[in-house]
C-alpha cells in the first residue's frame, strides 16, 4: 500500500520518496530532490484528511469546546484542553484557585510524561538502534522497552487520575474541574511516579549516549517562558533571537498562510522566516527554570549546546523534560490540598479569548471570539506541528547534502529520523502543510 | 423479642459507634457524598447526614438542609443495602486449563463483619425478601447468605415521609417490628434504643443506658404514626398479584414502553432485585480463566438473549412487564411475598420519572378483573411426584473426555467419565453447566447417564460449544450439576408413552428412552416420533434404527426436507401421529425441540386426547447460574433452571408459547 | 395396525378375490383415517365411482404443471410430493401415507398439479376420475360436505409442511455462549 | 449481558486454532490517532500481545509495512476524503475480519457535524484557497462503505474493551462487549446519578456502556461518546430534558462525537439541528 520506493540517480543526485512516514502520529509523506548536490526540493507533505475543527466549534459553549478540541489530537489532548480553558478564563476574567492551577499542571505533567515516553521509546529509539519498531527492539532489549512502557504508564495513570481517562480526559471545565479530588486520591499515585523518576534518570543516560549524526544549524527557537516555573500552562512567547511578547499576542508576531499548490495553512513569523518549537526550544530558552533534578541531569550530559544546534539531540531534551515533569508532579502531589470548590462559578458572555501553552511537541496557540450569548463565533487553532513544519523542511534541505554518499536506504533512514526528531504530530494538523522549493524562495 | 426501651443521648452516639467497633464491626451508615445521602463506611457520628434531608419526586432527588440537629431526617439512601449483601461484582471461580487438564475452583468468600446503621423498616423487609430469594433453590447463593448473616442490622424508624414512599401499602413500614438487631427512634435530644436480638443486646448493654421515659417512647410513637398518616395508602395492593396476571395484554404496557428508557436504573436501585450475570475473563494464553458475578437487569436486551439469536423479551414492553409483574405478582409464587417493599427508589431514580404507583393504578386498579389466571398460582401445583433431584448438585467437578463422536456435521457427543456421586446421581432430563476456563459456561442437557459418567451431546453454535465439540479423548472439562428437574418417569408408570423429539431435542430425551427401555414391562405402548431438518441431521441413527427393530416399541421419523434419495417420511413431526389410531387418554407424552415445533406438537397431542397434565416438555432458556439465583431464565413464576427445565403443559398454562414473557 | 417404521419397502396389501365390488372398496376405505368416521351410505356412493389402482414403487402418479384428472386416497403405501427447486434440484417437500389424499388439484377448475407425486413403495390407492367425482359432489351435498373437510386437511398439511421448511425450525444460530 | 458479535465465531476461533499467529493490521482515516494509541497504551500487555499476534501494518508504531492480507484489520477514522472511499474498499478486500475502532470509524466522529452544513461554506471559512483542499461533503462511518464485522465504540475506545477483544481473538472465544446502557456500569460503580441528584443532563441511559461511566463518576453528564445503545429511546429522554430547556439545548447535548449515528441524528434534527453561533460563520482564520 505505502511501500518504500527509491528512485534512481547518479552521484550527487538523490531522490527519496517515503510514501508514508511511519512512527509519527498521523499520515504524512516525505519528498526530497537533490541534483548535482543542490537541493531542489525538500518537502514534507501531510495528507491527513481535513476535519475543519475551527468550524466544528462554532456555536458551542466554552465547556463544549474543551471537549471538542481535545479530539484534534489523541496524543496531546490535554494541551488542547489547557490552551482553550485558559483562553476562556482569561477572556471572561475568571479567577482560578491556586490548587486548581496546581492540579492542571499535574495533569499536563501526566501528558508530557506519557507523550515523551511514547516518543522516546516506541517511536524514536528504534531509529538510533536500527530497529523497525519498539516491538522488534523488545526482542533484543526487552527491559529497556519495558522501562519505557512503565514510564509511559505512569504518565497515563496521572492523566486518568485527574481526567478520568488517559485519552480525551473529561474533567477539565471552565473555572476549574468537574469534581474535587481528595488528598488521598492524589497521593495514591506518588509511588508510581517515584519509580518513574528513576526510569526518567536512566532514560537521560540512555539517550545521551546515543550517537547522533553530525549536524549543526542555528535555527530560530521559540517557546514560552514563565518567571518562576518551567513553561507549561502560561508564560510569554520568547525566542533565541530576543522575541518577548505576551502569549495572547501570537498573531502579532506570527501568521498562518496558504500557498497555491498547498493543501495547507502554515505558520511562519511575519517576516516569513521559519522557526522551531518543542523540547529543544524549551530546554534552550528555559534551562534556568528546570527542576533542580532535571537541571543537574542536563548538566551531567553536557549537551545543552548540542541540543540547541543539532535536532538529532532533541531526544535528550525530551528525556530531560521527562525528569522535570516527573519530579514536578511529585512535588505538586506532596503540596496538594483540596480546593474549596471544584470550579469557580462563572457567567457566559462575549469576549475575545487567546492563549498559548506548551504541548509536549511545542507551543500551541488558540484564539476564539465569543458572541453575545457566550457561544463561539470564530476560532483559530495553531498546533505546534504546523508551526514546526517550515523549520523541519529547512532542516531537511540543509541536512540533505550530508547523506548524498550514503546508500539510499540509509540516507532515507537518516532523513526520516530527522523528521521524527521533531515528534511531528500530524493528526494535530487541522491544517495541511506542504513545502516545495518554489515555496521557499 | 423487643427488650425494654432505653435512652441514648445524642452526645453519646459516638459511644454507640465505639460499642459497634468493640463488637468487631465496621460501621456502614448514611453520609452525604456528591449531593446525596449514600451508605458508606463511617468512622464517627459526625459523618452522619446531620441536618440534612432529601426531597424526592419522580425522576428527582435533592438534598435540603433542615436546620435541625438530627441525623436521620431522610428516608432511604441512594444505594440500597444490597450493595453490601449482594455486591455489584464478586469473583465466582478461578479456573485453569493447561494442556487438556482442567481445574475450576470457587472463590471462597470471607464476609466482612459489618453493622448496617440507619436501616429503615422497608429496607429490613427488603433484606429479608432478598435473603429468602438467595437461599432458595438447590444451592442458593452462598456469598449472599454469608454476607447477610455476618451483618448486624441497626434500624431507624422513619420520622419523615418522602413523597415517593409507599411502605404503608406494601405492609413493610414505617414502624419497625422485628428483623432488626437494634432499633433506634430519633428524638431531638437523642434516641430511643431497643434491642431485637441477643447480638444487638451485646452491643447495647455495653452502653449502660437508662431506661427511656414513657413520655419519650410516647413521642417516638407519635412521630412514626404521623409518618404513616402522611404516606396514606397510595397503592391498591389487595388482590394485585392476580389482577396483574389478568392484565398481561393491557395497552398501558406499550404506553409506558414509549417513556421507559430500559436503562435498568429502577432494578439497580431496587433493594430486592437480585438478577446477575456471569462475566468470563481469561489471560492471553487461555490458561487462566476467571468468572465474576455482576449486577444485571431484565431491562437489558442481552438479558433475554438465548441460542439461535432468539430473545425472549425483545421489546421494552416485554421487559417492563417482566419487571413489574415479577415484583408485584410472580414474586409471590416464587418466594411467598411481594418483591416490592415500597421504598420508592425506582420512582426517584428513574431518569424520566416513571412512577410505578401510577402504572399499577392504570394497569391493575382496584376492581379490575383478576381472572383468568394464566398460570397456576404456585409452581408446586400439578408438579409430578419425585421429580426433583434427590442429591444436591455437585460443585465444580472435573470430568475427563473418554471419546468424542460426531453425530452430524456440527453435533458431537462427549463421553465423559467421573466418579463424583453427585454427578452420577443425575436423572433423565437434567442438565449440567459445562465449563472450559476462559469460555462462557453453557448449560448442556445430559444425553446418557452411565454408572461411570455422562454423555453430553453438544451442537457447535458458538465459541464455547465449538471449543467443547473440538475436544479430544483425555481432555477435561469442569461440570456443575446435575441441575434442574428431570423427566417425571414415575408419572408414566403403567401408561402408554409418547416421545416426540425435534432435532437436538432428542439429546435430553435419550436418557428417558434408556430408562423406559430398561424398564420396558412397567410401561404400556411406547412410541417414539423423531423429527430432523434433513436426513443428514438425524441424531443417534444406529441407536434409533436398532430401537425401530424392536417389536415392543414403535419408532417413526420424519425430516423437514430431503432429496429423492430419501425414502422415509418428509413433513412435520406431528404428521407422524396426527392420524395414528392410539388413544391419547392412556398416554403420557414427553417432548423436546424448538419452541415452534413443541407448540405444534402440543396442540396435536391435545387433539389426540393427551391431557396437559400428562404432556411434559423441556424448555430452553438463557440459564447462567443453573440454580435459580441469577434470574436469567425466568418464565412467569418459574425459574426454568430450577423449577424446570421439564414442565407439564398444565404447569406452564398460558405462559407456554406466549411472546415476550 | 400401526406400522412400525421400516423403510424403504412395506408389504403391498393382499387383495381378496372380490376386490372389485363396491362394498369391498368401501371396506378398504373405511379402514383409513380418511373415511374412518364416514357414514356408510356416503362411503358407498363414493366407492361406486372409485377404482382401485396399484402402483409399483417409483411410479409418477401426478406430474407438476400437468393436468390432474384423478383424486386418490392412499390405502397403503407412500407417495413423495416433490418440487424441482432451482439450484437445489429435486426436493421432497412432503410424503403422504395411508388415508392421505393426492391429486386434490383434480377438484380445482384448472386442475393443474402443484407438485409431482412419486410412489416410494408399492402403493395401493382408491382413485376417483375428476368428472364423475365433481358431478357427484355437485349433485350430492352430503358427499360434498363429507369430502371437502378432508380435502382441506390434505391442503393444510401441504401448507404446514411448506411453512416449517420456510421457518427452518432446526437451523443453528449464534448462541450467547 | 453480552451482545453476540457480528463476526462468525468461526473466524475468531479459527484464529486460535491456526498454528500461525494472526496477521493484524491497524490503519487510519480521518481521526486523531487516539484509538490506535490505545493499543500502545496497553502497557502491561503490549509485548505479550505482540508475541501472540503478528502486527504487519501499524504505521504509528512500526516501519514494517504491509498492504495485506490481514486476518484482522483495525480501522480507525471516518471516511471523509475522496481517495479514502477506494482505499477502504481495497482494505476490506484483503481483510478476513474488519473491526472499526472508535467514534470516527463507527459513527463519523466529531467531524461529522459538518454533515449538517454547507461543505463549500466551511471550506471557505477555514481555507483561503479551498479549491486545493480534498474532502467529501460528509464524514461518514466505515460501515456506510464496506461490511464491518465488529466494532469497538468510544471516543476513544476503552482499553479494557480492546484488551478483552484481543484476548478473545487469540483464545478463540467471543468478546464480551455489552450493548446495554451506561447506567448499569454507573450504578455498579456506586456513582450518584448526576441527572436525578444534580439535574445535570446525561446521555447515559441511551448510550452504550463500556467506558466505565467515567463522566458521571467525574461529576458531569455522559456526552454519548460510545454512541447509542441497543434500542436507545432518545425521544423519551429528549422529551424529559426539553422540559424547562429549549430545543436547541437538547440538540446541543446530542451533537457530540457520535452525532451522526441515526438515533442521535434524528433527535438533533427533531430539535432544530446542531447549535450555531448567533453570528454568521466567521471569516477565514488566517491573519
Amino acid at each position: 500500500m505505502h511501500d518504500l520506493d527509491l528512485a534512481g540517480g547518479g552521484s550527487g543526485d538523490l531522490a527519496i520518496d517515503v510514501a508514508m512516514m511511519t512512527r509519527v502520529e498521523g499520515e504524512g509523506s516525505l519528498r526530497l530532490r537533490v541534483r548535482d548536490g543542490v537541493v531542489e526540493e525538500a518537502h514534507l507533505e501531510i495528507f491527513e484528511a481535513p476535519r475543519y475543527f475551527e468550524q466544528l466549534v462554532i456555536g458551542r459553549t466554552p465547556d463544549e469546546v474543551i471537549d471538542i478540541v481535545a479530539r484534534i489530537c489523541g496524543i496531546c489532548p490535554v494541551a488542547y484542553q489547557m490552551t482553550a480553558v485558559h483562553a476562556f478564563e482569561h477572556a471572561l476574567h475568571i479567577p482560578i484557585d491556586p490548587q486548581v492551577r496546581a492540579l492542571r499542571r499535574l495533569l499536563y505533567c501526566g501528558e508530557w510524561i506519557e507523550s515523551h515516553a511514547l516518543h522516546i521509546y516506541l517511536l524514536h529509539l528504534p531509529d538510533f538502534l536500527g530497529y523497525a519498531s519498539a516491538l522488534e527492539l523488545a526482542k533484543d532489549h526487552r527491559s529497556a522497552v519495558e522501562a519505557g512502557l512503565t514510564l509511559k504508564k505512569a504518565g497515563n495513570r496521572l492523566v486518568e487520575l485527574i481526567g478520568g481517562r488517559a485519552i480525551h480526559p473529561v474533567s477539565v471545565r471552565v473555572g476549574g474541574f468537574s469534581r474535587t479530588f481528595r488528598r488521598s486520591e492524589i497521593t495514591a499515585i506518588r509511588g508510581q511516579l517515584t519509580e518513574a523518576l528513576d526510569i526518567a534518570y536512566q532514560t537521560v543516560d540512555l539517550v545521551a549516549g546515543l550517537e547522533p549524526p553530525a549536524f549543526h544549524r542555528d535555527s530560530r527557537l521559540v517557546a514560552l517562558r514563565h518567571p518562576d516555573e518551567y513553561p507549561m500552562n502560561e508564560g510569554r512567547i520568547v525566542s533565541t533571537d530576543g522575541l518577548d511578547i505576551a502569549a495572547t499576542e501570537w498573531l502579532t508576531e506570527f501568521q498562518e498562510s496558504q500557498v497555491s499548490w498547498s493543501h495547507a495553512l502554515q505558520a511562519r513569523d511575519r517576516a516569513g522566516r521559519p522557526y522551531l518549537l518543542g523540547p529543544a526550544s524549551r530546554v534552550t530558552l528555559a534551562a534556568d527554570q528546570l527542576h533542580p533534578l532535571a537541571a543537574s541531569a542536563l548538566a551531567a550530559t553536557g549537551l545543552a549546546d548540542e541540543i540547541r544546534t543539532n535536532p538529532y539531540r532533541s531526544i535528550v531534551a525530551r528525556a530531560i523534560e521527562l525528569v522535570d515533569a516527573t519530579a514536578e508532579a511529585i512535588e505538586i502531589i506532596d503540596a496538594y490540598e483540596p480546593p474549596d470548590q471544584a470550579a469557580t462559578p462563572w457567567q457566559p458572555g462575549p469576549g475575545s479569548a487567546a492563549w498559548a501553552t506548551e504541548a509536549p511537541r511545542g507551543l500551541i496557540f488558540h484564539a476564539y471570539e465569543l458572541d453575545q450569548n457566550g457561544l463561539i463565533r470564530s476560532a483559530c487553532i495553531v498546533p505546534p506541528t504546523s508551526q514546526n513544519q517550515a523549520g523541519i523542511e529547512a532542516d531537511l534541505a540543509s541536512f540533505a547534502p550530508q547523506v548524498l554518499d550514503l546508500p539510499r536506504d540509509q540516507a532515507t533512514h537518516r532523513i526520516e529520523q530527522l523528521v521524527r526528531s521533531y515528534d511531528p504530530c500530524i493528526s494535530c494538523a487541522t491544517h495541511f502543510l506542504q513545502l516545495s522549493v518554489e515555496d521557499l524562495s | 423479642m423487643i427488650a425494654t426501651s432505653r435512652f441514648l443521648p445524642r452526645a453519646d452516639l459516638d459511644r454507640f459507634f465505639t460499642a459497634l467497633a468493640a463488637d468487631g464491626r465496621r460501621v456502614i451508615g448514611p453520609t452525604v457524598v456528591d449531593g446525596a445521602i449514600v451508605h458508606d463506611e463511617l468512622s464517627s457520628f459526625a459523618e452522619l447526614p446531620n441536618g440534612w434531608t432529601a426531597d424526592t419526586a419522580p425522576g428527582s432527588y435533592r438534598l435540603r438542609a433542615t436546620g435541625l440537629d438530627r441525623a436521620f431526617d431522610y428516608n432511604v439512601g441512594v444505594t440500597s443495602w444490597k450493595r453490601f449483601t449482594h455486591p455489584p461484582i464478586i469473583p465466582l471461580t478461578s479456573g485453569r486449563r493447561d494442556g487438556g487438564q482442567v481445574v475450576v475452583e470457587p472463590v471462597e468468600t470471607d464476609p466482612p463483619r459489618l453493622a448496617f446503621v440507619g436501616v429503615r423498616a422497608c429496607e429490613i423487609a427488603a433484606l429479608r425478601i432478598q435473603d429468602r430469594a438467595m437461599r432458595a433453590g438447590p444451592l442458593g447463593d452462598a456469598d449472599h447468605v454469608a454476607r447477610g448473616d455476618a451483618a448486624l442490622v441497626v434500624a431507624v424508624e422513619c420520622a419523615t415521609a418522602a413523597s415517593t414512599c409507599f411502605c404503608t401499602s406494601m405492609g413493610t413500614g414505617p414502624e419497625v417490628d422485628g428483623g432488626a438487631d437494634i432499633v433506634l427512634s430519633e428524638l431531638d435530644e437523642g434516641f430511643i434504643i431497643r434491642t431485637g436480638t441477643d447480638a444487638g443486646a451485646v452491643v447495647v448493654d455495653r452502653l449502660d443506658l437508662r431506661p427511656a421515659a414513657p413520655a419519650e417512647s410516647e413521642r417516638a410513637a407519635t412521630q412514626v404514626a404521623a409518618v404513616r398518616a402522611a404516606i396514606g395508602d397510595p397503592v391498591p395492593t389487595d388482590g394485585l398479584p392476580t389482577r396483574l396476571r389478568a392484565a398481561l395484554d393491557h395497552p398501558r404496557w406499550a404506553e409506558v414502553a414509549e417513556r421507559c428508557l430500559a436503562c435498568a436504573n429502577c432494578t439497580l436501585v431496587c433493594p430486592t432485585c437480585f438478577c446477575t450475570s456471569v462475566a468470563v475473563a481469561s489471560d492471553l494464553d487461555g490458561i487462566e480463566g476467571t468468572t465474576e458475578r455482576t449486577w444485571d437487569s431484565c431491562f437489558s436486551l442481552g438479558f433475554g438473549r438465548v441460542a439461535g439469536d432468539a430473545n425472549f423479551r425483545p421489546k421494552v414492553r416485554d421487559r417492563y412487564r417482566q419487571w413489574l409483574t415479577h415484583k408485584f405478582s410472580t414474586w409471590w409464587d416464587q418466594f411467598g411475598s411481594s418483591g416490592c417493599v415500597g421504598c420508592g427508589r425506582c420512582i426517584a431514580w428513574c431518569p424520566v420519572g416513571i412512577d410505578v404507583r401510577e402504572e399499577l393504578k392504570a394497569i391493575a386498579p382496584r376492581g379490575a378483573p383478576s381472572g383468568p389466571i394464566p398460570w397456576p398460582l404456585s409452581p408446586d401445583e400439578g408438579r409430578a411426584p419425585a421429580a426433583l433431584a434427590t442429591v444436591a448438585p455437585a460443585g465444580h467437578v472435573t470430568a475427563t473426555v473418554q471419546s468424542v463422536g460426531f453425530e452430524t456435521a456440527d453435533t458431537a457427543t462427549l463421553d465423559l467419565s467421573t466418579d463424583d456421586p453427585g454427578i452420577l446421581a443425575a436423572r433423565p432430563g437434567q442438565f449440567v453447566m459445562v465449563e472450559l476456563p476462559g469460555f462462557a459456561i453453557p448449560p448442556i442437557s445430559i444425553s446418557r447417564i452411565r454408572p461411570d459418567g455422562l454423555d453430553l451431546t453438544i451442537r457447535s453454535v458458538g465459541p464455547a460449544t465449538a471449543a467443547l465439540t473440538g475436544l479430544t479423548g483425555g481432555a477435561q472439562v469442569s461440570l456443575r450439576g446435575p441441575l434442574g428437574r428431570g423427566w417425571p418417569i414415575e408419572a408414566a408408570l403403567g401408561r402408554d408413552v409418547v416421545i416426540v423429539a425435534g432435532g437436538i431435542g432428542l439429546a435430553p430425551l435419550r436418557p428417558l428412552i434408556d430408562a423406559i427401555v430398561a424398564n420396558r414391562p412397567q410401561f404400556g405402548a411406547v412410541r417414539l416420533y423423531l423429527g430432523a431438518r434433513t436426513p443428514r441431521d438425524r441424531l443417534f441413527v444406529a441407536e434409533m434404527n436398532a430401537l425401530a427393530g424392536r417389536t415392543d416399541l414403535e419408532v417413526a421419523e420424519i425430516v423437514d426436507r430431503a432429496g429423492p434419495e430419501w425414502y422415509g417420511r418428509v413433513g412435520i413431526v406431528t404428521q407422524l401421529f396426527d392420524h395414528a389410531p392410539w388413544d391419547g387418554t392412556r398416554a403420557t407424552a414427553f417432548m423436546c425441540g424448538p419452541e415452534r415445533m413443541m407448540t405444534a406438537t402440543a396442540s396435536t397431542l391435545e387433539h389426540r386426547g393427551v391431557t396437559a397434565g400428562n404432556t411434559w416438555l423441556t424448555l430452553e432458556r438463557n440459564m447462567a447460574c443453573g440454580v435459580g439465583t441469577c434470574g436469567h431464565c425466568q418464565l412467569g413464576p418459574f425459574f426454568v433452571c430450577r423449577d424446570g427445565p421439564v414442565f407439564s403443559l398444565a404447569e406452564l398454562g398460558s405462559a407456554f408459547g406466549r411472546e415476550g414473557l | 395396525m400401526w406400522k412400525r417404521y421400516q423403510w424403504p419397502s412395506m408389504p403391498p396389501m393382499a387383495l381378496p378375490d372380490d376386490w372389485r365390488m363396491t362394498e369391498t372398496l368401501c371396506a378398504f376405505l373405511t379402514q383409513t383415517w380418511f373415511a374412518a368416521d364416514m357414514p356408510e351410505a356416503i362411503c358407498e356412493r363414493l366407492s361406486a365411482i372409485a377404482t382401485l389402482k396399484e402402483y409399483p414403487a417409483g411410479t409418477t402418479v401426478v406430474s407438476e404443471g400437468t393436468a390432474c384428472r384423478e383424486l386418490g386416497v392412499i390405502l397403503s403405501g407412500r407417495i413423495a410430493l416433490r418440487l424441482t427447486l432451482p439450484g437445489v434440484g429435486e426436493q421432497t417437500i412432503l410424503t403422504i401415507d395411508d388415508g392421505d389424499l393426492f391429486g386434490w388439484s383434480a377438484l380445482l377448475p384448472e386442475s393443474i398439479a402443484t407438485s409431482t407425486g412419486v410412489t416410494l413403495v408399492p402403493t395401493t390407492a382408491l382413485v376417483f376420475e375428476s368428472e364423475p367425482l365433481m358431478r357427484l359432489l355437485a349433485e350430492d351435498p352430503e358427499v360434498a360436505s363429507a369430502i371437502y373437510p378432508r380435502v382441506l386437511v390434505a391442503v393444510t398439511r401441504r401448507l404446514q409442511a411448506t411453512r416449517t421448511q420456510l421457518l427452518d425450525l432446526y437451523r443453528a444460530g449464534h448462541d450467547p455462549w | 449481558m453480552t451482545a453476540p458479535l457480528p463476526v462468525e465465531h468461526s473466524h475468531l476461533s479459527a484464529r486460535a486454532g491456526t498454528p500461525r499467529r494472526p496477521r493484524i493490521g491497524v490503519v487510519k482515516f480521518a481521526s486523531c490517532d487516539g484509538c490506535q494509541l490505545t493499543l500502545l497504551d496497553l502497557e502491561d500487555e503490549l509485548l505479550a500481545i505482540a508475541e501472540k499476534v503478528d502486527v504487519v501494518e501499524f504505521a504509528e508504531a512500526t516501519s514494517r509495512r504491509s498492504s495485506g492480507p490481514f486476518d484482522v484489520l483495525f480501522v480507525e477514522g471516518s471516511i471523509s476524503a475522496p481517495e479514502q472511499v477506494d482505499e477502504i474498499a481495497q482494505l476490506r478486500s484483503v481483510s478476513k475480519v474488519l473491526v472499526t475502532i472508535g467514534a470516527c470509524a463507527t459513527a463519523g466522529g466529531i467531524q461529522a457535524i459538518r454533515n449538517w452544513f454547507d461543505h463549500e461554506e466551511i471550506r471557505h471559512a477555514v481555507y483561503p484557497e479551498p479549491r486545493y483542499v480534498e474532502s467529501l461533503a460528509m464524514s461518514r462511518p466505515v460501515a456506510d462503505f464496506v461490511a464491518v464485522d465488529a466494532e469497538l465504540r468510544g471516543c476513544p475506545i476503552s482499553p479494557a474493551q480492546l484488551r478483552e477483544f484481543l484476548v478473545a481473538l487469540v483464545t478463540g472465544r467471543r468478546p464480551q462487549l455489552p450493548d446495554e446502557a451506561v447506567c448499569l456500569e454507573c450504578k455498579r460503580r456506586g456513582v450518584v446519578c448526576v441527572a436525578v441528584a444534580g439535574g445535570i443532563p446525561c446521555l447515559g441511559p441511551v448510550t452504550r456502556t463500556g467506558c466505565g461511566a467515567i463522566c458521571p463518576a467525574y461529576g458531569r453528564g455522559c456526552y454519548g461518546c460510545f454512541g447509542p445503545r441497543e434500542g436507545a429511546n432518545t425521544s423519551s429522554l429528549a422529551a424529559w430534558l426539553s422540559d424547562g430547556r429549549n430545543a436547541s439545548d437538547v440538540a446541543r447535548l446530542f451533537t457530540g462525537f457520535t452525532a451522526w449515528s441515526e438515533p442521535f441524528r434524528k433527535t438533533i434534527d427533531a430539535h432544530g439541528g446542531p447549535p450555531r453561533s448567533a453570528a454568521v460563520p466567521p471569516e477565514t482564520t488566517d491573519a
